[in-house]
């Protein structure tokens, strides 16, 4: 279903090219290809060990509000991360630790942020919810269903605007204009921006709007659907009509494709064509990954709403395990893979010490970044 | 009387109101699962899909639906989840169904009720703790009603269901599992008539919703004898019954969990100052939260919450207050 | 493009049925198919008549407000509401003369509304963008692009349960319920719900929100979408994305089908087989009707942005012409056709002149109808 | 100083400020057209369609995506086209621009500017008509202004444009076409400080936006000296100045087109009679519309409007009263 058009077959950069670990460069070689398949399986172990020590937090009232674990979606966060450059932007979802840890926000700053500590991403301000990572193009987490579609088209415009502005040279202006912090070499030429919603947003009219409006405006913008088959408690099925999220970019002129989003190297695959194509000015795309949600809506959700075996089931397909899988036939030592899993978990749970042995926020933070004129006094 | 929470409260009227009246449906996310405070608990089971709707998340629709429904003669319950996503269905609310009867004449009405559970619960920062009661009394054509005790969550929610007007009823999050006693039959609450929750001659404690508790306890450890009401409606609000009070104590503290600029505080203080002339009155306070989103981490959102030794304080400042 | 489904395939009941001027019966009789596009073309006649007169009473000032004329539109609402009921209702835009009068709204009451005056529609309080009449199941215009799609959608559901109420022997609840003035005939157990709204509307997220909603819940609704081609002062297909309206909602599961909107009778006929799919338990369906606005987007918009020759071109493709040619063949004399014009002009201007030494409404009027509870003093 | 109608100076104003930062830009619906009041008028000539957007009928996308282009480092002019379509994208407005900074620590400013022009316009009717600016002030982490002169307009536009914070600019419909004298290079208008419009010790009457006009001209007609005020800003709004002025009058009057109810001459009456004591003030008075939708009929329609007669009345109430 992907559309074809001629500027996009020109083969864009290569994809990578922000910090080495994370977007490793993929140039063909064997032990190329391996390392960069090893970066994705660290860093979707690293979400997992996140999450699970998120939950945990969360069940145990160490982390404050409301924790919406991504395990078992691993694979669609970095399999499309893995394409990203530094200088790509992200918007994500209250269901984005995932998103965030795959497009290179700090992990420990997350953690604590979880936590309400000095020193998370946010400053404790955001919670899961709002977790933002700008340094890293990480544009925010959102807990308003679908409100990152719009966000991520104006980004994009915004991208664009300033590279005409810089082609004009009168880059000289940004300087003094520039107010957010920014990730490294965010003034890329081709940078993109990636949208990540659930299934749940397609039923939204923010969806019809960003749609139109990214392929109105021939957008750097790939949007890509996890569709973890639910949206709260109820089967998303059950509440969407017609042929689902990809036959509804479509009908706004976006190019969708659908993948299998346990299958990280199959992402990984796709978003490498489809970023390819944005970044050659072929506008935006669309990726509808499916996938599952093991867990409940929340870290203390029991989804008893669903069959047991279903559930089951889709911990058999487990993303991890099947990149490791490939891995293990491309030569790579269970040791190896182990090492990476017990590296990841180790990290999580120091971060998480970390968070609860930091300390609360400055009391007067409640009251800092609200605005200039007409501060809170 | 029984003891119940405030969900229960709530389930149990509605559960009675669709049985009274099979015109009575209620729409919104997650119903079937018995929305996310279990205040529509079992009612698919006993109502049925067409009844007890579960949607797909799209609030415009919802609301909008629920209009159309009523201009067909139908009385739904229209379930925003929490209040904070009305903001995604703003104009059906407020230029929609708040006009629809002025703007055609009389020949249609919105016979309706928009739940929007609202407030500070559990740690859910900026986007889910907003507290926007104040809009709404603002608009021309709906009635805003605010609970704050078991009872009345069932009172004013039946008193809602059979008003002809569009209602709009904001439940406290922080206290769906709070509870209260509830008489056996529960008979619908009259729009725009406060409940006195304690009397004293020292000073005129306005408050509602989430902070009715506070106040309680605040008011009693005070030490200092007020009278204490609970407004329960806000559009209408008992008007009468404040000033009445006002006029005896000379002393006017309001007191609520949204932010303080532009809050309904603000109007309940213009509104007994004109009817009073400033001479009536020796003091005059509000209560309410800084000009501030709500933040996540707890001790900064400690900052931003009511709490009864707030009121404490506020009391002993006005009722101590000389001018 | 219309979806096919065995329920839809049986006859449903013919259309008209309601007062027989405005929707006679289709019988297959020549001599009463020809009285059947009289009455058409009498409407047709009707509206532009009535439009012309409120445009010149807008230009003069003697009408407040704005005006949106959809002179050059006629063909689609009379198609459409040729195959509706009395106890069908329609909901309709900012450019709603036609679809009102079509239904069977009083003209002379629109117009005093226009004006503002006593006995209007709605009693001078609406004006031109809020006409409705109830009466007839006209729900009102609207002055929200886009808005009377989640609304349709609503009533249609209330139809449905009012449906199972009666039919389970509850109807004796509906007297003591029933407040809004309501169509005769408001009880017919397979009344439907047509939904009119212009091409500018499905780039608002409601669209898509109501199209998911109605195939969700297989409601009686037929959307009308007409494309005129502008939204206000933007030629809509340099704003909108993709396949267009049709494509939109099809992809959302609701069947559609395009139509020559300016060709009544070929409105007309897809219009009953839609209709009459709908009654049949179809669930909703999309028409598409290609038309053009002849005036500007008010009645004082000289519409500048547009080649003077593309508004003449379509001026020739008139709809009351065409079906006024269709008459002739089928054996009308011109005198018959020049006759129902003429009486049409008298009509509207009488209805002006009315509204002109009508009365103002009483100046409590501004203060009724608000609401019961906390009504303004 | 230029005679030039309102749209023209915040047409001229807005042009500079974009050949000043090119990454000024603006998007809305019909701007490629001048948008509905002229006040883009030759813009997209001079900067093209990347700067002047013309947008589809998208108010969520069009308020969304101007957000996420301010944190991308441009500076988006966000057109609304009438403020009542703000209700079409208020999720965007006030859980996602107002609460950005905050919510992520300061990492990302919304610094971009939401154009809504507001209030009643040649009978326009309940759902074109409306006031709203009292909503605004309520949320934390926006910044409102509403300009009442051409001078204004144009001052007020380059503020908003040049701060850092997103600010809400709410422009009275009534007075795209109203003539001022304007300064040949404006500068911005400082946000949060009023304009004394008239002087006098006989009352403090503050107003803004539309009723500016209306105001001067009644204080002009009752023939009573009064301190008046243009606040031009609405949030942060110049305390300071009517608070010293009402010590001084003992008297004031808050004159609005909004509904009179939770307006924000409310909270402009709490908040002065908080700083001053009731026992400081002598009279105050709220003037406003009665709490109903805008009719469309033209005598129903100046029932709510906001007249110097009314202003003229409410001011010799307002100085004469005795408590
Ligand atoms: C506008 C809006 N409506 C409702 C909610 C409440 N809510 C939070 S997450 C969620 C389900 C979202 O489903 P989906 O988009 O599929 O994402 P998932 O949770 O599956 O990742 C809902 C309904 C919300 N946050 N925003
Ligand atoms: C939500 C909203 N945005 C903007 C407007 C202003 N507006 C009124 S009519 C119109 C154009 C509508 O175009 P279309 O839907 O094609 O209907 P047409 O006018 O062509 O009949 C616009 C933009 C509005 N009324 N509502
Ligand atoms: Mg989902
Ligand atoms: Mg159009």
């Amino acid at each position: 279903m992907v559309g074809s058009d001629d500027r996009s077959a020109q083969a864009a950069a290569p994809p990578g090219g922000g910090d080495p670990s994370r977007s490793p460069h993929r140039q063909g070689s064997a032990s190329n290809e391996t390392a960069r398949r090893l970066a994705m399986l660290r860093d979707m172990a690293r979400i997992r060990a996140f999450e699970h020590e998120a939950v945990a937090a969360m069940r145990s009232g160490q982390a404050p509000g409301v924790v919406h674990p991504s395990i078992g979606q691993e694979g669609v966060a970095v399999g499309v991360c893995a394409n990203l450059r530094r200088a790509d932007r992200i918007t994500s979802t209250h269901r984005g630790h995932g998103h965030a840890i795959a497009k290179g926000a700090d992990a420990r700053a997350m953690m604590l942020e979880l936590h309400g500590r000095a020193g998370g991403s946010c400053g404790g301000k955001g919670g899961s919810m709002h977790i933002a990572d700008f340094a890293v193009g990480m544009l925010g987490a959102n807990g308003v269903v679908g409100a990152g579609i719009p966000i991520a088209c104006g980004a994009a415009q915004a991208i664009r605007l300033r590279r005409a502005v810089r082609s004009a040279e009168a880059a000289a202006r940004l300087a003094g204009g520039q107010r957010n912090r920014e990730p490294a070499g965010a003034e890329e030429d081709d940078a993109i921006v990636a949208c990540f919603f659930g299934d749940g947003a397609v039923n939204r009219g923010p969806f019809l709007e960003g749609m139109n409006w990214a392929a109105l405006y021939r957008l750097p913008v790939l949007f890509v659907c996890e569709d973890n088959g639910f949206a709260a408690f109820t089967r998303n099925s059950a509440v969407t009509a017609g042929g689902g999220p990809a036959v509804r970019a479509e009908a706004c002129g976006v190019p969708a494709i659908a993948v299998d989003g346990e299958d990280a190297l199959a992402v990984d695959a796709v978003a490498a064509e489809l970023v390819a194509r944005i970044r050659g000015g072929a506008g935006p795309q669309f990726l509808h990954a499916r996938c599952y949600r093991w867990e409940g809506h929340t870290g203390t959700d029991a989804a008893a709403y669903r069959p047991a075996e279903e559930a089951a089931a889709a911990r058999d397909r487990d993303c991890i395990r099947r990149l490791a899988a490939a891995l293990a036939t491309a030569g790579v030592a269970a040791e190896e893979i182990a090492a990476i899993e017990a590296e990841a978990a180790e990290e999580m749970a120091s971060h998480r010490a970390a968070a609860m042995a930091a300390p609360w926020p400055d009391p007067g933070a409640a009251f800092s970044d609200v605005q200039d004129a007409g501060a809170p006094a | 009387m029984t003891r119940m929470s405030f969900a229960e409260a709530a389930r149990t009227a509605l559960a009675e109101e669709m049985r009274r009246d099979p015109l009575v449906w209620a729409l919104g996310e997650d119903l079937a699962q018995g929305g996310i405070f279990g205040q529509y608990k079992g009612l698919a089971e006993e109502f049925g899909p067409d009844r007890i709707v579960s949607t797909p998340i799209s609030e415009s629709a919802i609301m909008g639906a629920g209009l159309g429904a009523a201009l067909c003669g139908t009385r739904p319950v229209i379930e925003m989840r929490i209040a904070d996503f009305t903001l995604c269905a703003m104009d059906e609310l407020v230029s929609q169904i708040a006009k629809v009867r002025y703007m055609f004449g009389g020949q249609g009405r919105a016979a309706l009720v928009v739940r929007m559970p609202q407030g500070m619960w559990r740690n859910s920062a900026a986007q889910h703790s907003q507290c926007l009661e104040a809009w709404l009394t603002h608009i021309p054509g709906l009635v805003v009603a605010a609970p704050g005790t078991p009872a009345d969550a069932a009172g004013l929610l039946k008193a809602a269901i059979r008003s002809d007007d569009p209602v709009v009823l904001m439940e406290p999050k922080n206290l769906w599992t709070a509870e209260g006693e509830v008489p056996e039959a529960v008979e619908p609450v009259a729009l725009g008539v406060a409940r006195q929750v304690a009397q004293g001659d020292a000073a005129t404690v306005v408050t509602w919703s989430a902070c009715v508790p506070v106040v309680e306890q605040g008011a009693r450890d005070s030490g200092v004898a007020c009278d204490v009401f609970d407004l329960r409606s806000l559009w209408p609000w008992d008007e009468a019954a404040v000033i009445a009070s006002a006029r005896r104590t000379g002393r006017l503290l309001v007191v609520h969990e949204a932010v303080t600029v532009s809050g309904f505080g603000a109007e309940v203080v213009a509104r007994v100052v004109e009817a009073l002339g400033p001479g009536g009155l020796r003091a005059v306070e509000r209560l309410g939260a800084p000009r501030a989103p709500v933040p996540f981490s707890p001790p900064l959102e400690d900052a931003m919450r009511m709490t009864p030794a707030r009121v404490v304080q506020a009391i002993r400042r006005v009722a101590s207050a000389r001018h």
